[in-house]
């Protein structure tokens, strides 16, 4: 086993073990930190396949902005914990078998007959100072110019869906705006007015409330 | 390197529109107060002008540019219209309906625009990226647009359902791209179908991907199995979002099915072809049968759809040119369709009545003859009655799937078709015979949505006694 | 040297396990996101995986186009889950199940 | 265009302008204006088909086959309209414009009286509509030069019948029967489908001309259902269509609807499920001559069909005392003697009868109609008596139209109906001698219902109801038509019966083989002239039956009303089962209207039809109505077992592909 081949296993194993993880545990919290664990340690496994840029793409990007968001909205919500797992069990032969079933077929075709070292042939190596970042760029602003416009359009969509869907207008009675135009402009005599008033003289209040009723 | 520019003409409809639609996000923001209809307005300008380019610039050449990753073609072009014409009309009935139901907003308009843009994308892409892209953009817009009646338990529901199970199937519809892109180191649709026919490829890994492709593409079809989300959708969203979910992008998910099999895979047909028979029979049989236990409307449509859909890959079965014209055809018949169906729901439709159980159809003909006989139109075309033009759609499937030797698929279909006579007919004998709740009669909530939904029912009669020419749309436009 | 199949296995098994997360989950909308996050990282790994192979770099572009999607995705559907929040004060998987049949 | 195209054109689309515009803008013409321009347009056609019935059969004039439109063309495969117009078509022309013009006229009087509905209701506009939507239907049906343009005609009229079958859809009856109609047209509908597919895939043809001239290619073909076991496939086809013949023509056991639609109102009784559409089927077998002479099965099939419903019909209009229903027995068993003819290759004689009958049995139900009228409505014939001095005119235009069913020599029932005795008499096809006694045995029980009914309601003391109400003639609106349709029902036979015989009339529309040509033997045999055939058909035995059967009922119910009583209390079992209709229609109320009420009478009812109706009709609705409730139950509405089913089906779809 060479030192390439052990990083890849031990990157594998702690990346299937998460994922594990966080399919079985009870609190979503927990889940999205194990996910977050489980894109580590398979951005490490794209950095062993020369996608360095990906790799690090996936953690800054993912572990560290789109799971936060997941944690942001777990933490909002209040999620009742205790209900969360019923029917785990009731569930867990059928799902393995299935699981277990769609891994077989998977195995059968993307195991080593398909693609074994014998058939692939070694993979190109690029050496160190080989810039994985600048082909990406490179293609991506070029050949892919089509598609990555398009991203952008995506995006927008996805700005404008989740602004419109989560903002809550409330009605102008119930949100008091500061106009700030408004205030400059104001003079002395909108604010202070001088009236005359006739001299009263005051008589106590009577208490007429049981004439009311 | 050496970078061309890319020739940019081909894809100036989708520039314009794309123009447009961001012209109409910002200027919403601005009118919104003041001019309450002038993005409904702006909006059908939009489709209008783009529609417009596209049938002026119309040439039955294919023009492929961004390396590969854009086509038009007459194809596109053809589809791209009736997306048009599909949409224009969901605008239409749509309006009314936001009004009515406090969430008339400058957001539906845009989203429903850049939804738009996202099918142009499907339509026309030629690679495995953009294609993936333009599905995106679409599902996106889609399931905000579902869940925009944002105090409804229902809508959000719905828009939670079509989600999740929609993301699943992006996911499976990707796992299957992927492995296509392992055995032929491609994306790009054209060489994919190279590397395949020079039998350059590991078959039993493309059998593999090509599973998961079709079940990505069931999904968006609503094919059974993959179908589950239909009615929940249909019948959660707002009616005016049903409407769009239901007519175009049926249109444009024929279309990444088209590029993708058939364009792409045409090597592989003896894989997916089995699959989709598989697909078709289920759809065809468990969508009519369980339509047959409806009394809601909107499910009752969207169990039909299921059943149409396996017409409609018929088509695809018989994998010949012919069959996947008669395919478009029965696809571009069945979009108009459900616009003129979902749009008489629309019309008749008010707050609080809103005219999507059966029973609200009681005695139709007493209260409002005109619609009823709109309806009656709208009934037999999906039934499949002659003269109108579903008949005719469902006949050339039929067809091209006997020439292509399935005698039998044909002869479920038949039997389907028959017994799914049933629940439409049913509808008509509730608007005809049954007695209404009031006798009060009921006209179009406006005249604007009356006229609409009569233009659409009446083209369903009149394109079926002059189906020749529909017809030639969708045969040439593959052929030439 | 690690095998093209070594890769995809470890792919296989990440999608296995989402689909059985879909599967185990049946409450909590929120794992039910993360499983099919975990399912476009097997896709992902998969086109890296062909990418070094091939020696061919547009299978990471598509990779960083899925990265791009999901993130505009996973937006919308937190968005969504909101939106359910607010009108259920649940988001328990069987709450939602009022459009049936 | 020429001449006669114009005018055919204008015959088929005079009763569809009508249509449209009593329909559509009955509220703005009122009802004057929507029976005028209904009554209008047939009239028009009527007179355009007299004329060119005139030019067909006495000018001669060649058979006319063009396309009117082209709808479309797919593989050299054209569908389109058009018109084939020989003799057969331009007789079935004019009885269908004939009668439905008298029933336009007599409606008026009709729905004047109806009492269901008040006088300023926009439904006597829609019935005019749906009356002329008839006529142009079922003129498309008989002028088709195609199957496509034949099955719009026949679905057309099916759907035309359906709502006119429901028109009183405030009676709960009426609802059942429409739905009974419908579903057991379906099945017959089915057969017909299928039919028309296979000329599709084995003729790649619609047209009639070009099946007719592929046929002989067609005559060794065979195909396999079940492996090992070889069918021909002209046999297969023509069975098939004729299942849609006997759905539509209400032979057995399809026929369980046209009793139930008797619930429609009379003059849609009298001119669809009497004189026109029920015959739709035996038109169509007559159209298609040519491929049912190549296939002796077929034909066996349908003699013993047909000699079946003649006989076991006409059993149970003994029983009937709804008016309506004893007419609409005397359809079902007159149905069976076309059939039967169609099967004996007698299809001259076939039509000949349909034509007849479409005269006579108009007739009679626009009697019957009128009876209801003057009685207000009533229908049980044990309420009525004496009326003959009451309504002369109808009395003499029932008796007539019974004459002429019963056969009595000399008028227009008795040949028709004597040609196919002698036809099927002579037929040398297995079943034909089975057929033959059926049939002879059928005489009798026609003459005796007929005459039952007829001494029941003119003659005898009157009754109570008679007696308290005032009863008076119907309108002129009424009798005109009545008086019309007396004279074809008398005196047609005497014209036509030798071009019928000798083969002539029909010459260049219906192809029969030289060996099965049983008319041209009876011809040879008993024809010697008008006289002489009456004559003969004295001193046959079929005349003498229906004297019998007179007779007979006029012992019974004039002379010892006790006796039929008397029977009735000692034969309980066979008149259980003639009271039951065979219990086909009993079934029906088991599992449309009374559901488990009465599972008391399982047993028997299992040794009974059961299979046919219950089984295959109801059942199947039944089946599926239950399955596709118990499938909308795995809709369960919880997101995760949507997530399960699309799993399974990637487990599922891996698999096959991959195995």
């Amino acid at each position: 086993m060479t030192f390439e081949q052990l990083i890849f296993y031990i990157l594998a194993a702690i990346a299937v073990i998460s994922s594990l993880m966080m399919i079985s545990v009870n609190n979503p919290v927990k889940a999205a930190l194990w996910l977050v664990l489980a894109f580590i340690a398979t951005a490490g496994v794209w950095i062993t396949a020369q996608a360095e840029f990906l790799g690090i793409v996936l953690i800054l990007v993912y572990a560290g902005a789109v799971m936060v968001l997941f944690l942001f909205v777990v933490m909002m919500l209040d999620i009742n914990l205790v209900k969360l797992k019923e029917g785990f069990i009731r569930y867990l032969p059928i799902g393995v078998l299935a699981a277990l079933g769609i891994f077989a077929l998977m195995y059968m075709v993307l195991g080593p007959n398909n693609f074994g070292m014998d058939v692939t042939g070694e993979p190109v190596r690029f050496d160190a100072n080989h810039s994985n970042t600048t082909m990406i760029g490179l293609a991506l602003y070029t050949v892919h110019v089509y598609a990555f416009i398009l991203a952008a359009v995506l995006l927008l969509v996805g700005i404008v869906a989740a602004i419109a869907l989560t903002i809550r207008r409330r009605p102008p009675h119930e949100v008091k705006y500061q106009n700030i135009d408004k205030q400059v402009k104001t003079q002395a005599r909108d604010r202070f007015e001088m009236i005359k008033m006739q001299p009263v003289k005051e008589k106590p209040v009577e208490n007429k409330k049981e004439e009311d009723e | 390197m050496n970078f061309v520019i890319p020739d940019f003409t081909p894809a100036v409809p989708e520039m314009v529109l794309l123009a447009l639609a961001s012209f109409i996000l910002i200027a919403d923001t601005f009118w919104s107060e003041r001019y309450k209809y002038a993005t409904y307005y702006a909006t059908q300008a939009s489709l209008v002008i783009v529609g417009l380019l596209i049938l002026f610039s119309f040439t039955s050449e294919t023009a492929v540019t961004f390396n590969e990753s854009f086509v038009r073609d007459a194809f596109a072009d053809v589809l791209k219209l009736f997306i048009i014409l599909v949409s224009i009309g969901v605008f239409l009935f749509s309006k009314e309906y936001l009004q009515n139901h406090d969430f008339y907003k400058g957001e539906f308009f845009t989203l429903g625009l850049f939804a738009i843009l996202g099918m142009f994308v499907m339509v026309s892409a030629y690679n495995f990226i953009t294609l993936f892209v333009g599905l995106e953009i679409m599902s996106l817009a889609m399931y905000a647009m579902i869940a925009m009646q944002r105090d409804s338990a229902k809508a959000t529901e719905a828009a939670m359902k079509y989600f999740v199970l929609g993301a699943l199937a992006t996911g499976l519809l990707l796992y299957g791209l992927s492995m296509i892109y392992g055995a032929t180191g491609t994306l790009t649709i054209p060489e994919v179908k190279a590397v395949i026919e020079a039998g350059k490829a590991n078959s039993t890994v493309l059998a593999f991907g090509v599973v998961f492709i079709v079940i990505g593409l069931g999904f968006k079809l609503g094919a059974v199995p993959f179908h589950m989300w239909v009615p929940d959708v249909y019948d959660g969203a707002p009616t005016a979002v049903t409407l769009f979910i239901a007519a175009a992008p049926k249109i444009a998910a024929f279309a990444i099915v088209y590029r993708l099999l058939v364009d792409g895979m045409p090597g592989l047909v003896v894989d997916w072809q089995q699959l989709l028979i598989i697909m078709a029979i289920l759809s065809m049989v468990i969508g009519t049968v369980i339509a047959l236990a409806q009394t809601n409307f909107k499910r009752l449509l969207a169990y039909s759809g299921i059943a149409h859909i396996g017409f409609l890959l018929l088509g695809f079965i018989a994998a010949t040119p012919e069959g996947y014209s008669a395919a478009m055809f029965y696809v571009l018949v069945y979009a108009i369709t459900s616009v003129a169906a979902f749009g008489m729901i629309l019309a008749l439709g008010r707050k609080g009545m809103e005219f999507d159980q059966i029973k609200d159809f009681a005695g139709l003909n007493k209260r409002n003859p005109w619609l009823a006989a709109m309806m009656l139109i709208i009934m037999f075309s999906m039934a499949g009655v002659p003269p109108f033009i579903g008949f005719y759609a469902k006949l050339v499937v039929l067809e091209e799937v006997i020439a292509a030797g399935f005698t039998w698929l044909a002869i479920i279909g038949v039997v389907t078709a028959i017994a799914g006579a049933f629940y439409y007919l049913r509808v008509i004998k509730v608007m005809y015979f049954d007695a209404p709740e009031q006798d009060t009669p009921l006209p179009a909530s406006t005249r604007e949505l009356s006229v609409g939904v009569s233009v659409y029912s009446l083209s369903l009669l009149v394109l079926g006694i002059m189906p020749a020419w529909l017809m030639a749309v969708a045969y040439n436009s593959l052929l030439m | 040297m690690v095998a093209l199949s070594d890769y995809l296995i470890f792919s296989a098994i990440l999608f296995t396990l989402s689909m059985a997360g879909i599967f185990l989950n049946r409450k909590n909308v929120i794992i039910l996101l993360m499983s099919i996050e975990l399912m476009l990282l097997a896709v992902n790994t998969n086109l890296v995986a062909f990418s070094y192979f091939l020696n061919d770099i547009s299978g990471q572009i598509f990779v960083f186009f899925i990265l791009t999607v999901a993130a505009a995705e996973a937006a919308i559907g937190l968005a969504i889950i909101v939106l359910v929040f607010r009108n259920r004060k649940s988001i328990n998987v069987d709450d939602l199940g009022s459009l049936k049949g | 265009m020429s001449n006669l195209h114009l005018i055919l054109t204008i015959i088929m689309l005079a009763p569809l302008f009508g249509a449209i515009a009593a329909g559509l803008f009955g509220r703005q013409i009122g009802r004057k204006g929507a029976h005028s321009v209904t009554i209008g347009s047939v009239a028009v056609s009527t007179v355009l088909s007299i004329y060119v019935f005139y030019h067909y059969i006495f000018n001669g004039a060649e058979t006319y086959n063009a396309a009117l439109y082209t709808w479309m063309v797919s593989d050299g495969i054209r569908f389109e309209i058009g018109f084939l117009i020989d003799s057969l078509s331009a007789t079935m022309m004019l009885v269908v414009t004939f009668v439905s013009l008298m029933v336009h006229i007599y409606t008026i009087g009709y729905m004047d009286h109806d009492e269901d509905y008040d006088h300023d209701n926009p439904y006597y506009q829609r019935f005019f509509s749906y009356l002329s939507l008839f006529t142009f239907s079922m003129l498309s049906l008989v002028m088709a030069n195609n199957f496509l343009q034949l099955f719009f005609g026949w679905e057309a009229v099916g759907l035309v019948s359906y709502l006119l079958i429901g028109f009183y859809m405030k009676r709960e009856s009426a609802v059942v029967a429409n739905l009974k109609a419908f579903l057991v047209n379906r099945v017959g509908d089915f057969g017909f489908i299928l039919g028309i597919a296979m000329v599709f895939v084995y003729f790649g043809t619609m047209d009639y001309q070009e099946f007719f001239d592929k046929l002989s290619e067609h005559e060794h073909t065979m195909m396999t259902f079940i492996p090992g076991v070889e069918w021909s496939v002209i046999t297969v086809m023509v069975i098939l269509l004729f299942i849609g013949a006997m759905g539509k023509s209400a032979q057995m056991p399809l026929h369980v609807w046209l009793p139930e639609s008797m619930e429609g109102p009379t003059p849609i009784s009298a001119l669809i499920h009497a004189a026109t559409m029920v015959t739709a089927g035996i038109f169509m077998v007559a159209r298609l001559s040519p491929a049912y002479e190549m296939s002796e099965a077929a034909l066996q099939f349908i003699l013993v069909v047909g000699a079946l419903t003649a006989f076991m019909m006409g059993l149970l209009g003994i029983i009937q005392n709804d008016i309506k229903r004893v007419v609409a027995y005397s359809t079902l068993s007159q149905l069976g003697y076309m059939t039967a003819a169609l099967g004996a290759s007698a299809y001259a004689a076939s039509m000949f009868h349909v034509l007849t009958h479409a005269f006579f049995k108009a007739l009679l139900f626009l009697a019957a109609g009128s009876v209801i009228i003057a009685m207000h409505h009533i229908q049980d014939i044990r309420q009525m008596g004496g009326l003959k001095k009451h309504m002369p005119i109808t009395y003499w235009a029932m008796l007539l139209g019974s004459l002429a069913l019963i056969g009595f020599p000399g008028f227009a029932g008795f040949f028709s109906k004597d040609s196919i005795l002698l036809a099927v008499g002579e037929s040398e096809i297995a079943g034909s001698s089975f057929a033959y006694a059926l049939l002879l045995m059928g005489v009798f029980v026609t003459a005796f219902y007929s005459f039952r009914m007829f001494f029941l309601v003119f003659h005898g003391n009157e009754s109570d109801y008679v007696k308290s109400h005032k009863i008076h003639e119907s309108p002129k609106v009424v009798t005109v038509p009545l008086i019309l349709l007396a004279i074809p029902s008398v005196l047609l036979g005497l014209f036509m019966i030798q071009p019928i015989l000798s083969g002539s009339y029909f010459a260049d529309a219906i192809y029969v083989l030289p060996a099965q040509d049983v008319l041209a033997s009876v011809y040879d045999k008993y024809y010697d002239g008008v006289v002489g055939f009456i004559l003969h058909g004295f001193m046959s035995l079929p005349v003498w039956l229906a004297f019998a059967g007179v007779a007979l009922a006029w012992f019974f119910y004039m002379k010892r009303p006790d006796i039929p009583a008397w029977i009735n209390s000692k034969c309980t079992r066979g008149n259980y089962v003639l009271q039951h209709a065979y219990g086909f229609d009993r079934l029906n109320e088991i599992v449309f209207v009374n559901g488990s009420k009465r599972l008391g009478h399982f047993f028997w009812k299992s040794v009974d039809m059961r299979i046919i109706d219950t089984g295959l009709v109801n059942g199947t609705v039944n089946k599926v109505s239950g399955l596709a409730k118990m499938m909308r139950e795995s809709q369960t509405g919880y997101m995760y077992h949507y997530a399960f089913v699309m799993i399974f089906g990637l487990l599922g779809l891996l698999i096959w592909a991959l195995w």
